[in-house]
């Protein structure tokens, strides 16, 4: 009953929310002005199955202007402490898997002052007896990984399926303190929201995503991709992070008990019904 | 005897289907029987499921088939195969949590001293194309979907639809499968599918014995009953018609009762049928020596026998 | 003139004491056989009784219901708290009463029949009767019954196997209830009926031990056929009392004769004739599919749950289907049960007695000889009718079949 | 010695059989008091062949009255008894025997050893028995043995076989001045019908032989040929046959 109340409330809220929203972004536009033009940004494009079994995903990646630095692509698998290099083709680069893996990808380059990373999650189902290609990076390039600020999901890591409608937390992780009061922003189909911070802890920034409709018309695995991003400053230097992940329609936020109740009594009375008038028929009878 | 032994079994698999998961048991998800993936902690899943995905995850797309990756479309049928075969129909009456779901509420019915809802051989008969056709569908509608376009939430069509899907999970306190789902068009007309029938198959279990079973899909194991050592025998030549197989068998079979054999060959003829569920009521209630016989390669596992059957139910 | 009554009286005064020696004859007949036992007495005595209708219903505890047939379920009767009493009559002497504008082939049983009903006072009695064949359909009538008592016909679809038959059954059953309650004016409830079934279904298991050791020659086709004769007239716990107590007595004499399969039209006490026949010339009647005898009891009722519907629907096809009487269109399968008792206790022959006049084992006759030769066993078609005087000639026949027996064993 | 006895409805037949070798032989018709007329006629067979009452080995009586004689040391139904004899007379050639005697026709069918596999026989009836043919030859006054017709008559047709109905058939036959000869031929077809009758659907397996009284009839036996269509032998001695069986019958 509570999930219920819960699920109304949100119901309600997101319109009211969502006639708010105009306003409040416009009351922070100055915070997120560098988002596309400035910044390194990923967009989940097309995952594919290949008849060997093997599945891919990838990913186009928009440069930040005046970028000067080599756009670094590394990931890790399964948890694991190996950390491997994907060569960028022009803007975009794709990452194979054999077998089902959790993988941890960052992007990373430099544009001038400013440092961008994008972080991801995601889990990729391959199927396949022939190895994914992986190349190793190099020592130097996977050390950065350890002191790479970026923005993480919390608890969620290998979790691949984020729903519309269930609220998501971020957090920042970095080796500095930034020297501004950090603000999350959300850019959700190139719409700018700005997220509120945890009351207990001002480094968790929770983002709801809402309900999206072109989501709950397409099919169950449909995804949209959403980026949170942030800029730090430090050392007189600008960071901008990024975490990209995909979202799939609510699993569950349209579900509703009592059409399914009535439906199932309904099945069941009309079928009973015709059963007992059907044997009530006295067929015996002269 | 034979019924004691048989209620035991589905009771000890049920309990291992249900909640042999939380207590390390998995058997794959290539089960010949009704034990449902949406029961959290099952300890295996019909085969059904893997049928429809073909490749989990995803539908199949043509070109897999023509790729080394059809191995893993093959892996669950081989696996089926390998768990069907050796036990055949027993899966149904004997193992299948589903089955004894039905018979549990048919029990209550029996005890309420109501009547059987009767079907006539003509409807029956009528029914029968029907899984065929929902096998037709439930391979066609996921290529369907990967290659025709046709809407995602197509997937699993028989999933969606089946009655075990919002009852199996019921005995591990989830209800969360009885509603209509109002996302988009597709998942209502699914879901209210799903609670009609549940709701029509409830009534329908009651009225009468094993109704689901006449529309199980897993029946159609028995295009693969020449591979398995189980066999269902008739001797037609000491059959004397007395039709008591037909009277008790749970869903109504009338091929064992009527069939007679080709011209005068002597000997056993199959009758085991796409129905038949291996319960061996017909043999317990069969009053001639020897006419019906349930055998394993030569072994026979339980053959009619008019003191047996005198005795049962003389003592019932 | 004399008056016709006091002719009437005189006639029946006559045929009660033909009817009496009759008995007389057969009975010490049969208490002088070697393996009589006294335990047969109570089936002996009931028998005897059954010619004397009124004395029989004053002893009765019971209101009685005529039925000729077996498919009149007997657990109906006993739910109902009624009496059947099997209108099947072995008697010759007892034809002196029978109607004379009978036609002059009628079958035996229906001619003793009809003259047993005139010799007794049974006006008011009731009778069902299932329409099997023509002479059972047409009884009543011939012998002018249908203004003296209430008949209520059961119409037996004489095809076994199709549903539509079973249905129809199934419906003359629930009427033959209906019919039931009416004339006991209280109603049969599902669990009387579950009562009576279970309690025939152990007369059954009984009766099956019974045959078991009649397979064994323990048993003897004569003893076993007073049993069965005896079982419609009486208390099923009464019976299966004094079944108990005869086959607890039984001692095995090691005798053991050719065994055979004896077939075909009913055989009736005091008609005995073929019985002890074969008796005399060496072989013993192990087995048989006669209506009277292994019939009688239909076997064990298997319902689907103790619901009124399933029950009579459970009776209905017990002595529907299960039924092997030759008035069946679908008979092919009788058979069946036939060649597997012969195989399975290794029987060779089969005699086939057909009574002059029951057309339809008549006609069945020629097929079961053409697929039972096909088997390779012997086959031994013997007509006859209750007369004493073609014993001769019967018993050159049994000698000779009873040697082509033993060539085979041989 | 063995006396070999069988008593018929008809006639009481009686050979005298020395090892296999038969050295006396008699008929005489059945009259009441069977058992007198047995000791008589053995007591005629010991003189004609000069021998003692100590010399009989054996006395196997068969037929109708086999149980009422006394002094009989083996009975044997007939039909076992024919067998026998046709299996030792034929020396195992004959398959199938048709036996017609004074009030019974038995057809019965042998395997190689002489067993009896299957027979029919008549019920009570005298239809195309022996005593119908009696009954024919004392209204057409012509005995058995002349019943074979040579000449090239017309067959009339008779229709009752039943002895009683046949003999007035057969006198109004003759009223209407139809010739002896015709009549003998239609009785003759009546009877042949009627035993392929009895014969019935099942094929019967040559050699086919017949005895009994009638056998001498060879009229009769060319219309059962035309009946059965097959051959038929007659054995020898027809008569005796299964008087000479019941000492063979095991």
């Amino acid at each position: 009953m509570l999930l219920d109340l819960w699920k109304y409330l949100i119901l309600i809220c997101v319109p009211v929310i969502g006639s708010f929203g105009p306003f409040l972004v416009e009351a922070r536009a100055a915070d997120h002005t560098f988002w596309n033009k400035d910044m390194l940004h990923l967009e989940f494009a097309q995952m594919k199955k290949h008849p060997n079994g093997q599945v891919s995903q990838t990913f186009i990646v928009h440069r930040p202007e005046n970028q000067t630095d080599k756009i670094s692509v590394l990931f890790q698998e399964n948890q694991r402490p190996e950390v491997y290099t994907v060569p960028l083709d022009q803007n975009t680069f794709s990452i194979f898997a054999d077998k089902p893996s959790s993988i941890r990808l960052f992007v990373f380059t430099r544009a001038g002052q400013t440092h961008h990373v994008v972080h991801t999650d995601m889990v990729l189902f391959g199927k396949s007896r022939s190895l994914a290609l992986r190349t190793l990076a190099k020592p130097s390039e996977a050390a950065v990984l350890k002191t790479l600020p970026h923005i993480f999901l919390v608890g969620s890591e290998s979790y691949y399926w984020h729903q519309t409608g269930i609220p998501l937390t971020f957090s920042l992780k970095t080796q500095f303190h930034p020297l501004h009061p950090v603000r999350f922003h959300v850019a959700d189909n190139h719409q700018i929201k700005p997220l509120a911070a945890d009351t207990l802890n001002p480094l968790q920034f929770v983002y709801t995503p809402s309900h999206d409709k072109q989501l709950r018309q397409a099919g169950s695995t449909a995804v949209k991709h959403n980026t949170v991003f942030t800029c730090l400053a430090h050392d007189k230097k600008l960071y901008h992070l990024a975490y990209t992940f995909q979202l799939h329609r609510s699993r569950h936020a349209f579900e509703n008990y009592t059409a399914g109740a009535i439906a199932l009594a309904g099945g069941f009375l009309v079928f009973a019904g015709w059963v007992i008038k059907k044997r009530k028929t006295p067929w015996w009878k002269e | 005897m034979v019924e004691r032994i048989r209620l035991f079994s589905q009771h000890v698999f049920f309990i291992v289907f249900m909640y042999g998961g939380r207590f390390g048991i998995h058997l794959g998800s290539a089960l010949p029987c009704f034990s449902c993936p949406f029961v959290q902690g099952c300890a295996g899943h019909c085969y059904l499921m893997a049928l429809q995905r073909t490749h989990v995850g995803f539908q199949t797309a043509f070109e897999v088939f023509f790729s080394s990756a059809f191995v893993h479309v093959l892996w669950p049928f081989a696996l089926f195969l390998i768990l069907f075969l050796p036990l055949s129909k027993l899966w149904c009456a004997w193992l299948c949590p589903f089955c004894l779901f039905q018979d549990w509420i048919t029990l209550i019915r029996k005890r309420l001293h109501i009547r059987e809802f009767s079907m006539s051989r003509q409807v029956r008969n009528r029914l029968k194309p029907v899984k065929y056709i929902l096998l037709a569908l439930l391979i066609l509608i996921p290529l369907a979907i990967a290659n025709l376009g046709l809407h995602p939430d197509w997937g699993l069509p028989f999933c969606q639809i089946c009655p075990a899907r919002p009852i199996l999970p019921l005995f591990t306190g989830n209800v969360s499968n009885f509603h209509i789902d109002m996302t988009n068009s597709v998942t209502i007309g699914f879901t209210a599918t799903a609670m009609i029938l549940t709701g029509v198959f409830l009534a329908g279990i009651f009225f009468k014995e094993r109704f689901f079973c006449v529309f199980c899909l897993l029946a159609l194991m028995h295009l693969f009953k020449k591979l398995s050592p189980f066999r269902f025998e008739k001797n037609v030549h000491a059959c004397t018609g007395c039709g008591n197989c037909e009277q008790m068998c749970p869903v109504d079979i009338a091929d064992v009762h009527l069939e007679k054999g080709k011209n005068h060959m002597p000997g056993a003829v199959d009758v085991l049928t796409q129905d038949c569920l291996g319960c061996m009521n017909c043999v317990e209630s069969c009053p001639v020596d020897n006419a019906l016989v349930f055998k394993w390669f030569d072994f026979k596992i339980f053959s009619s026998s008019r003191q047996y059957m005198t005795r049962k139910w003389s003592s019932k | 003139m004399t008056p016709v009554s006091s002719r009437l009286d005189r006639l029946k005064t006559r045929t009660k004491n033909l009817v009496q020696t009759e008995l007389e004859t057969q009975t010490s007949l049969i208490r002088n056989h070697p393996d009589y036992s006294d335990s047969l007495d109570p089936f002996i005595k009931i028998l005897q009784q059954t010619f004397f209708i009124e004395q029989f219903i004053e002893q009765s505890s019971k209101d009685i219901v005529f039925t000729p047939c077996i498919q009149a379920p007997l657990e109906l009767f006993h739910a109902a708290g009624l009496q059947p009493f099997k209108l099947a009559c072995g008697s010759f002497a007892v034809q002196n009463m029978a109607p004379l504008h009978l036609p002059a082939l009628t079958c035996p049983m229906i001619r003793s029949i009809s003259g047993l009903l005139e010799m007794n006072q049974t006006e008011g009695i009731p009778l069902v009767i299932p329409t099997t064949c023509d002479w059972v359909v047409k009884f009543s009538e011939l012998a002018g019954l249908y203004e003296k008592t209430d008949i209520h016909f059961m119409e037996l679809p004489h095809l076994r196997e199709e549903e539509r038959s079973a249905k129809r059954w199934h419906n003359e059953i629930q009427l033959f209830k209906t019919w039931l309650e009416k004339r006991t004016g209280q109603k049969i409830y599902s669990k009387n009926l579950l009562r009576s079934v279970k309690l025939y279904s152990r007369a059954f298991e009984l009766h099956d031990r019974l045959i078991r050791l009649r397979r064994k020659q323990i048993v003897s086709g004569l003893q076993y056929a007073l049993i069965m004769n005896a079982m419609p007239y009486q208390d099923i716990e009464i019976w299966m009392a004094a079944v108990e107590t005869f086959v607890i007595g039984l001692q095995d004499t090691g005798i053991r004769k050719i065994p055979v399969f004896l077939s075909g039209s009913p055989i009736v006490f005091p008609n005995y004739k073929m019985l002890s026949l074969i008796e005399n010339a060496g072989m013993a009647v192990t087995a048989d599919d006669i209506c009277t005898m292994e019939r009688t009891l239909q076997g064990t009722v298997a319902y689907e749950d103790a619901s009124e519907f399933a029950l009579l629907k459970a009776l209905a096809q017990r002595y529907h289907t299960a039924c092997s009487c030759p008035t069946f269109a679908d008979n092919h399968r009788r058979i069946n049960a036939m060649v597997h008792t012969l195989k399975q206790y290794e029987i060779k022959g089969v005699i086939f007695h057909v009574l002059k006049g029951c057309h339809p084992y008549d006609m069945e006759a020629s097929i079961l000889e053409m697929r039972l030769k096909d088997q390779g066993i012997r086959f031994l078609k013997i007509e006859t009718d209750y007369v004493k005087e073609d014993e001769q000639n019967i018993v050159t026949r049994l000698e000779a079949f009873n040697r082509t027996l033993r060539s085979i064993e041989q | 010695m063995k006396i070999g006895i069988d008593v018929g409805s008809t006639g009481i037949k009686i050979v005298f059989v020395d090892q296999t070798r038969l050295i006396w032989k008699k008929v005489v018709p059945t009259k009441p008091g069977q058992s007198s007329l047995v000791q008589e006629l053995m007591n005629q067979g010991l003189a004609a062949c000069h021998a003692q009452q100590a010399d009989i080995l054996k006395i196997c009586v068969t037929g109708y009255g086999r149980n009422l004689i006394e002094s009989s040391s083996k009975v044997v139904d007939e039909i076992s008894a024919n067998a026998a004899g046709i299996t030792l007379l034929t020396q195992g050639k004959a398959r199938t025997l048709i036996n017609i005697g004074g009030q019974d026709v038995k057809i019965i069918k042998l395997d190689h050893q002489g067993r009896v596999t299957d027979f029919r026989m008549n019920d009570k009836c005298a239809a195309g028995t022996g005593r119908f043919f009696e009954m024919a030859a004392n209204i057409l006054d012509t005995p058995l043995e002349e019943f074979h017709v040579k000449e090239d008559v017309e067959a009339v047709s008779i229709n009752a076989t039943c002895a009683v109905f046949a003999e007035s058939e057969i006198v109004s036959l003759l009223a209407k001045g139809i010739s002896k000869y015709s009549i003998i031929k239609g009785i003759n077809n009546a009877v042949a019908k009627r035993i392929a009758s009895l014969a019935g659907s099942g094929h019967l397996e040559e050699e086919i032989y017949i005895d009994g009284g009638p056998a001498r009839n060879s009229g009769l036996i060319e219309s059962l040929e035309d009946a059965l269509l097959c051959d038929i032998k007659t054995a020898a001695d027809p008569q005796f046959t299964v008087a000479l069986g019941a000492l063979f019958a095991d």
